[in-house]
């Protein structure tokens, strides 16, 4: 079966239902972030008729969750993650908590895209992770408080993304 | 001559859809049964149908696969839903797998 | 993770039965692709379900698949109607071959 | 699916309807040969109720009528081979008549069992036709006239074959 692909995201969208929100606390587990992720996707396809902003969002909470369990807890599995979502008039709020080692240097990688166009043994099997983050999340800030990491983004209502330069 | 082959971990099952295999038949199960073994990997087709879903760990394993089946074999995505299309768009490997409609598409191609 | 394998001649297609390929199957993802290229015909299943009748020609092709694919693969045979087990039996050919009595059978042995 | 093995022949059968014949020309060719045998064998299950001479016979036509494509005919597609079939009280009565090549030395092939228990590399891939015919064929007969090639052979009713020597 061939599917159809999505319709383009430039036509207009009824707005999300405003101020809606979801918190939640999940251990430090890829299982764990994939069915939070799910059941966000379900919240957001309830609370917006915007597919392209819930696709938008699924990405970039999975990047974002998997991060955290995988570099700032380094995948030992111990250790608690904080999620709440926030529906506003411009799109959708993220913030995380958790309480893992520091980014390093205090400063959110920079998310270059790895080059795709070498040979078959070069193309990159990883490393997309943050360029993704960058390049779909707006307003990205991070803080580290005591022993708290703190990370907000937000994903705009509408643009699939910025250039892709 | 029909042959159904499903691959189960280590093990290939051949399930013959045809109700005799005589000498009138005998060439053409042979040659089927053969195709197997002589050019397995020339083409993988991953068929996507039911995947909603990929995050960049999963686009990661199947770029590794990819690389490991070498230069022969041709790993090619089927059938892709908006959050796949979107991850492999964004990352520019829309370029690097050669993407069809659906599996029966790609074997038709 | 589960991933349907078909062989249409010289190609694979790997269908994945589920619905995310993220990081918490990512590995399992690759492992599952992976079984197919290190030990591909260990054991050949040859399922018979279909197959009401086989004559000496058919026999010799079985038989000629299973000296082509080697010591290294087991062919084994599922499934036999009265006819082809007859046959085996009348030419010993019971002997040579592993026998199922389904292509379930012979996975779960 | 599990098939369940045939039940043991040994059983009591209805009898045959006896007299019952059928009879058929073909071309030379192994399709031909592939679906005649089909239809005698759908004869067959109308006529007996005896499931294991039907298989006996089916296994029988087909290795004989498969013979004459390749051996008297050579391959070659030229020819005509007609079929005759009589439902009698001691089992299946087959007479067949082709214009190929005689039998080489006027005696059908002795059709030893080829062995079976040596390596892989030297299991047998042909030559067990004529051993099937022979151990489930009884009174077989050839005889050659003008340029016709005339054998005979019958089914017994029962008795699913010689004893395995
Ligand atoms: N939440 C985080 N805490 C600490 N370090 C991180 C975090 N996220 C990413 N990093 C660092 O940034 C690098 C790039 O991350 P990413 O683009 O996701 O690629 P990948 O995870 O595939 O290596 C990681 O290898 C890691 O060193
Ligand atoms: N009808 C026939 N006319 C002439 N020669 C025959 C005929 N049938 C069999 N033969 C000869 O007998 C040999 C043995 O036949 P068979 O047991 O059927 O084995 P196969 O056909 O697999 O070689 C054949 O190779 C052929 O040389």
């Amino acid at each position: 079966m061939a599917r159809a692909f999505s319709a383009n995201p430039q036509s207009a969208h009824p707005m999300p239902t405003a101020g809606a929100e979801l918190s939640r606390t999940i251990g430090s587990h890829l299982g764990e972030v994939r069915d939070l992720v799910a059941k966000v996707r379900l919240f957001l396809d309830q609370h917006t008729g915007n597919p392209d902003l819930c696709q938008r969002t699924e990405i970039v909470l999975a990047e974002l969750l998997n991060n955290i369990v995988e570099h700032a807890y380094r995948e030992e599995g111990a250790g608690r993650i904080t999620l709440r979502i926030v529906l506003c008039e411009t799109g959708v709020r993220i913030l995380t908590e958790d309480t893992g080692d520091p980014v390093p240097g205090g400063v959110l990688p920079e998310g270059l895209l790895p080059a795709t166009d070498g040979s078959l043994s070069s193309l990159p099997e990883g490393g997309f992770g943050w360029f993704l983050l960058r390049n779909l999340a707006h307003d990205l800030s991070y803080e580290r408080d005591a022993d708290t990491n703190r990370i907000r983004l937000t994903l705009p209502y509408s643009g699939d993304s910025k250039p892709n330069t | 001559m029909a042959i159904t082959k499903t691959i189960h971990g280590t093990t290939l099952v051949a399930r013959v859809e045809e109700s005799r295999i005589d000498a009138a038949g005998a060439v053409a199960f042979k040659d089927e049964m053969m195709a197997f073994k002589t050019a397995p990997q020339h083409r993988i087709i991953l068929d996507l149908e039911n995947v909603e879903f990929l995050d960049s760990s999963g686009l990661g394993a199947v770029v590794s696969v990819m690389k490991a089946y070498g230069e022969e074999t041709s790993l090619e995505l089927a059938a892709l839903s908006p959050v796949v299309e979107k991850v492999l768009r964004l990352t520019r490997m829309d370029k690097v797998f050669k993407i069809h409609n659906s599996a029966d598409t790609a074997l038709a191609a």
